[in-house]
């Protein structure tokens, strides 16, 4: 029969999703399946997808939630609907906190992608030797969303394990993910802390430590005396990186929708079509990408 | 020669065919009556004369060149200014600027406030009406933002001007200014047309006269001499009407409403009076006197500052509508605009919405009683409409005042009954038998207070007039001893006293 | 021709609009009309569905709430919570809806009785109440303790989820107080003129704070119900749901300025609004033209149906 | 004291409450009053700043204008791409301006002409308005070729930065057309009796066409000027702005029920949602509190305003 699979996810506006959609489409090309994207922001709209999916007999789909406590309910849905369940970024927890360890799942950890960001900055610190104690870090901070947290969280355990003073982190929360928000949140945290002179930025993605960079930038502070990491590598990154002089933007961890993508929706195929079940896990590393080597670092993640 | 003419001019809408085929012309420099019941389509006459709606069929010819205006601009260039029946004016923007809404002056654009204030100032100073140009209209009385409508047709050069009941709001006072202005127009030549349902009006100011009925042309004349009021009456309603007011002496009984001490924000000075079972009082007095004033404050519409207000001899609580209705007291306020329609509900929820409290057990609704209240008041105030259902707001001026009459005269179980300005704007036919059903109601043991801005009328129907006067009562006066001059004398105010309220 | 023409203008003719294109979808949309996707598109809208029916009562009074959305999460939390908590899910939904009915409450105070802007005021709780509901679960969602809790939106009736029947029941009820009762026609005589229906004995102030605390219960059904959908509370739950409630209202024919309002117009407008994801679903359309396709939607349907109503010739209100 | 009582009742009112609040703040919150500080939050309301002196007109004249956020991306947006691909800046500000203008014409023209409601319509085009953006972009940020495209919001003049200064003229030039024009003045009269203004022959639909096509290329310059300042064209910028833009308007006074704005309202109100912001980030108040912060202050401002003006008894017009 003909397969059908569904891939939803929680924003499709973000440039992350349309990259994970376009490899899908990929595999769905080769193989000859049908692929149904569907944009799902909430709880509720995760429901609807399901059903709908159901309805127009997908055999099975692949999701990142906009929230992973859903787990609980978007399982017994998808048997409701005689569906095969796999995840994709994000991995389900149970009311009690703990992974789904039944459904597949293809995924970063959160936490280890903010390590990895920490890591970069320890690293570009230490190798302009600059004294952890002159250092201001903004934590662009988007709270509500719990993979958020956890990435900056991440980043801020590195730093204080090595020796980066915690009173020295500020936080400025965005009121929503865009840049400009972003740039105004840390605005106030430069000017607040004027006598700073070297700072660190790190936040949920790219959009987020750009607009500290920004902000960095129009109260003047010079691009080599700023360390920005961000996470995502997409467009917003690289066009950072093709302006003809560094910026503070210092480099982003690059997580490949390739994988996520075109891996997950090979996965899912199989499991339908010969019955083959997909590991129940499979982490992907996030790789830093710098001005110098973004391009080589995007190839060898096996995107262009 | 004909310088305003009407050519076959029809107009529908859905249910009801407003006008039909009316032809007429005015000379110039003449005053053009027209005269029609509620709903006959005079305002719809002169809509289609404004430009603001357009005729199904027919055309309009001024100075014998025929108009295609489409809009109230084209109008305005073709030299026509029309005062609408209900008040056009923008409550937020002053006087001055309401009066050069659609063509201020100054160049580029650019507002020349000076020219704007000054001009206003001098042509109120030479029209003889005391307001001031920088005023916000929304702090205006009713009168008084009457008066600066009428002050905006004066103001512009115009060859036609079209009033449609101008005086409806204002006292005698204020219409002789507005009788005097139309004197001095018709010296310059301007053919005025003019929409009235005061008799004594028509036959002072009216050269000539036109009179609809139902939709129709149902008699024009060329001269208004020789014409009599009867015969108009009957042209217009087409029935006799041999005496109007229908007074006839009632017994009067125990003490019902007792008014002590009370004032307000706008009425500073303490007003005491009382009403008996089955009497009609009669509020008389200038514009801005403080009758309306009064009316609310009794009713809780405005926030009293002191003094008591009882019904059979129990207190009824300040500041809330809804317990003096609960108290057995209604008013019937004098803006229907602001304070009576429901725009957008139709005729029966406009009639039924206070006194389906009677017939709704808990608060579920009654349908067919509300439909027979409706029909019940719809016929004997003689509505014109094509059905119980119709919104409101399409109704005539005349027609929506009869459905707020209807709302307040439907009510039972009632002991006081206040209304301003009843018969405001409404037709010969449908005043006697509102006055019916007043006296009916005072027979019922009700007492009734009603709030009058025509002596005439004032004194044809009420048991006994208070007159008030700069937010005062200042006189009292029993029906033995009516006496016209009596009652306007106490009117006026004392003018070395010149007080305000 | 006649006859047909006076069925589209009429009273009913959204509804007409809305069968015939209902039938166009059934036969040109694959899958559409099956039991399953009618289940589906049903259980999608009963979010939308509930609140509208009291959204419906607050535009017909001239009011505005934008609130709805983070009451709806803040309620759910709350019954996940408190059932969590006490161990007792009757105890959690009871919970809820007083919730709800206080942040109406609030809201219906402060506007009727403080006379601060509907807007402004429920601009401002919807800001609070998602605070309080993001500050109660710390920014996560909260899972349920107790299975049972999911039956609620599981369960069946006569092969129909409860929530759907429950949806179906607020329907009936809301428009019966709307036509059949002195509250519903108050309510439209509120949103006509303010001050004649004061002054015509209505208690106006009293309304409009039932309005909102109604509006708040409601609220926390929809809530309690999501939860249960979603087997969590999720303080990030229904966002924007206020303006697609509004919306659906308005495609109705209720009337921004007050005064209009009908029961069967709010369903049609809901249905619209599911339907129309639905179908771009099944279709297959990508996510960023279906905010075009979305746009055009909501702009033909007003648009039908004001040619409609001024065809019919709605006068000059 | 009665003297006191005069000034903060008095026109200005609101003024003097929020030079109250201001130097309250400056002397208790530490680092505000600072020259970088006080452009960096002037930085901050810039776009809010831009948008709202055309938002008090569409509110002014009794309208709605939801769509602003998703033109002030899409304009943003084009003139980014138009610049890359043209190699001319002037030639990418120009097809912001007109796509922006475009935007607003449409809008106007289906708001006038067809008679579909402000609000609806709105609606739809911020959603149509949205997907267009991403088509565009493909969802994608769009980088600038040309570095000199920074240079509009890094330039200073007097040490203050361009687009700080270009909001000073907007509120200059619009607070001129609304008190001292034709325009203005029929603006308000629009809002404040639509009826009375079209029958003393203002062309009401004219000024509703021109408020929003005048708008949108408001939100043009917007657009620029955040592109400029974020270094590249985003399609999901400025979400949201249409609520922040027009609590702003209604914090300053301006009127939904049409007919009352004043410039100098609209600019404290907007003063006052960044100051809050700002404010709240420097006194470190944790995100899920800002929320309910944010609420509070919304209320108390209003509630302030409406104190004042109950107490100076505007009259129940
Ligand atoms: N020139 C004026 N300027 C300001 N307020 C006025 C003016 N004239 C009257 N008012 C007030 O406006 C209100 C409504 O005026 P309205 O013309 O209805 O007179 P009124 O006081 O109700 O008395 P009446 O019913 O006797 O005419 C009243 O409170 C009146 O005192
Ligand atoms: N927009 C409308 N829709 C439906 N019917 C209307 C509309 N406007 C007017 N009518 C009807 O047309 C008829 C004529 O109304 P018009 O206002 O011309 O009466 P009128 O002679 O001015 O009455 P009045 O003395 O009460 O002012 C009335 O029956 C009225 O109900
Ligand atoms: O929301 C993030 C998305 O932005 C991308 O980074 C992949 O992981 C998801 O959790
Ligand atoms: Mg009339
Ligand atoms: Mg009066």
């Amino acid at each position: 029969a003909d397969v059908k699979i569904g891939f939803v996810v929680k924003q499709p506006e973000e440039p992350w999703f349309q990259d994970e959609w376009k490899f899908a489409d990929q595999a769905a090309k080769e193989k000859g399946f049908t692929l149904v994207k569907i944009g799902a922001q909430d709880g509720e709209k995760v429901q609807s997808a399901i059903d709908n999916l159901g309805a127009q007999g997908a055999q099975g789909f692949i999701i990142c939630v906009p929230d992973v406590k859903l787990g609980p309910g978007i399982v017994a849905k998808a048997a409701a609907n005689d569906l095969k369940l796999m995840t994709v970024d994000d991995r389900l927890v149970g009311a009690d906190g703990n992974p789904l360890e039944d459904v597949p799942h293809m995924g970063i950890s959160a936490t280890k992608i903010g390590e990895t960001v920490g890591q970069a900055i320890i690293d570009e610190i230490k190798k302009r030797d600059w004294d952890m104690k002159e250092v201001g870090a903004i934590r662009v901070s988007y709270d509500q969303l719990p993979t958020a947290v956890d990435r900056v969280e991440g980043a801020i355990s590195v730093l204080k394990a090595a020796g980066f003073p915690a009173e020295n982190i500020h936080d400025a929360p965005q009121a929503k993910t865009d840049t400009e928000a972003a740039l105004n949140a840390a605005t106030t945290v430069l000017n607040k802390h004027a006598n700073v002179k070297y700072w660190v930025a790190f936040g949920l993605n790219d959009e987020a430590v750009l607009g500290a960079v920004r902000a960095s930038e129009s109260v003047g502070i010079p691009a080599e005396n700023v360390i920005g990491v961000g996470i995502g590598g997409a467009e917003s990154a690289i066009n950072e990186f093709k302006k003809p002089s560094a910026t503070g933007f210092f480099g982003t961890v690059i997580i490949s929708p390739k994988r996520h993508g075109y891996e997950t929706a090979l996965n899912m195929y199989e499991w339908i079509a010969d019955g083959k079940e997909p590991p129940k896990l499979t982490l992907t590393a996030g790789s830093l990408a710098l001005r110098g080597d973004y391009e080589t670092v995007r190839k060898d993640l096996g995107i262009e | 020669m004909a310088f305003l003419e009407f050519r076959n001019i029809s107009k529908g809408y859905p249910g009801v065919q407003a006008l039909s085929g009316i032809s007429f012309s005015v000379e110039k420099g003449a005053v053009h009556g027209l005269m029609g019941e509620n709903g006959a389509g005079k305002s719809t006459l002169i809509r289609i004369l404004s430009g603001d709606q357009s005729a199904d069929t027919g055309s309009i010819l001024i100075d014998d060149g025929e108009q295609n205006y489409r809009s109230v601009r084209d109008a305005f260039h073709a030299g026509v200014i029309v005062i609408h029946q209900e008040l056009q004016l923008v409550p937020e923007l002053s006087v001055a600027e309401n009066l050069w809404l659609g063509r201020f002056p100054g160049k580029a654009g650019v507002i020349d406030g000076r020219t704007l204030v000054e001009t206003v100032r001098t042509k109120l100073e030479e029209i003889g009406i005391d307001i001031d140009p920088t005023a916000k209209v929304s702090s205006l009385s009713l009168g008084t933002r009457q008066m600066v409508e009428i002050a905006k047709a004066v103001m512009l050069e115009a060859r036609v001007i079209a009033l449609d009941e101008p005086t409806s709001s204002l006292s005698s006072r204020e219409s002789e200014i507005l009788f005097s202005l139309i004197e001095r127009l018709k010296a310059k030549g301007t053919v005025i047309l003019y929409v009235s349902h005061r008799l004594d009006e028509i036959f002072r100011l009216c050269d000539s006269l036109t009179v609809l009925r139902d939709g129709k042309l149902a008699a024009h004349h060329p001269k208004i001499a020789g014409t009599t009021r009867e015969q108009i009456i009957a042209e217009m309603v087409g029935r006799e009407i041999s005496n109007i007011w229908g007074w006839r002496e009632r017994p009067l009984g125990d003490m019902r409403l007792e008014v002590k001490n009370l004032s307000g924000p706008k009425l500073r000075n303490p007003v005491s009076f009382s009403v008996r079972r089955g009497e009609i009082l009669g509020f008389f007095g200038l514009i801005g006197a403080g009758r309306s004033e009064m009316a609310r404050l009794l009713y809780g519409a405005d926030h009293r500052h002191q003094g008591s207000v009882s019904i059979d001899g129990v207190a009824v609580s300040a500041n809330n509508p809804k317990a003096a209705i609960t108290a057995g007291m209604v008013l019937c306020p004098e803006d229907r605009k602001f304070d009576g329609i429901i725009q957008g509900r139709s005729i029966e929820e406009n009639i039924a919405i206070s006194s389906r409290r009677h017939f709704s057990p808990f608060g579920i609704l009654n349908p067919k009683k509300e439909a027979s209240v409706a029909e019940q008041f719809i016929a004997r105030l003689r509505v014109r409409t094509p059905s119980r259902r119709q919104d409101v707001i399409n109704l005539s001026g005349g027609n929506q005042q009869k459905v707020i009459l209807g709302r307040w005269l439907s009510e039972q179980g009632i002991k006081v009954l206040v209304i301003d300005e009843p018969t405001r704007g409404i037709d010969v036919g449908a005043k006697s038998e509102i006055y019916e059903i007043l006296y009916g109601l005072a027979a019922d043991g009700l007492a009734i207070i009603v709030i009058l801005s025509e002596l005439p009328e004032v004194m044809g129907i009420s048991d006994r007039i208070m007159v008030m006067c700069q937010g005062r009562i200042a006189a009292e006066v029993a029906r033995t001893d009516f006496d016209e001059r009596r009652i306007l004398a106490a009117a006026l105010p004392d003018r070395n006293a010149a007080g305000t309220i | 021709m006649n006859s047909l023409k006076k069925i589209l203008l009429g009273e009913q003719g959204l509804l007409v609009i809305f069968a015939g294109a209902f039938v166009v979808v059934s036969i040109f949309v694959p899958n559409f009309l099956t039991e399953r996707n009618m289940l589906g598109l049903l259980q999608s809208v009963v979010t939308i569905g509930i609140v509208s029916c009291t959204m419906m009562f607050c535009l017909a009074s001239r009011d505005f709430d934008l609130s709805v959305g983070s009451t709806v999460a803040f309620s759910g939390m709350i019954a996940v919570m408190v059932s969590n908590a006490s161990g007792s899910i009757p105890f959690g939904l009871l919970a809820a809806l007083l919730c709800g009915g206080a942040v109406g409450l609030v809201n219906g105070v402060v506007i009727a009785k403080l006379r601060i802007n509907a807007l402004i005021t429920t601009l401002a709780t919807m800001q609070i109440v998602r605070g309080f509901a993001l500050i109660a679960s710390d920014g996560r969602a909260v899972g349920i303790n107790d299975p049972s809790f999911y039956q609620l939106a599981l369960s069946r009736i006569f092969t129909i989820p409860t929530p759907i029947w429950i949806m179906i029941l607020l329907f009936i009820v809301f428009g019966f107080i709307l036509n059949r009762t002195v509250f519903g026609k108050n309510t439209l005589a509120i949103g006509g003129n303010p001050e004649a229906s004061r002054l015509a004995g209505v208690n106006v102030d009293r309304m409009r704070i039932w309005i909102f605390t109604l509006q708040g219960m409601v609220c926390a059904v929809a809530g309690i119900l999501l939860a249960s959908r979603i087997t969590s509370g999720q303080p990030n739950a229904a966002t924007g749901l206020e303006l697609s409630v509004i919306s659906a209202c308005v495609l109705g024919g209720v009337s921004l300025a007050g005064g209009r309002a009908a029961m069967t117009g709010v369903i049609v407008g809901v249905l619209i609004m599911g339907i129309a994801e639905n179908v771009m679903n099944l279709l297959n359309i990508q996510a960023f033209y279906q905010y075009v396709v979305r746009g055009f939607i909501l702009l033909i349907a007003v648009l039908l149906d004001n040619l409609r109503s001024s065809a019919a010739g709605r006068g000059r209100a």
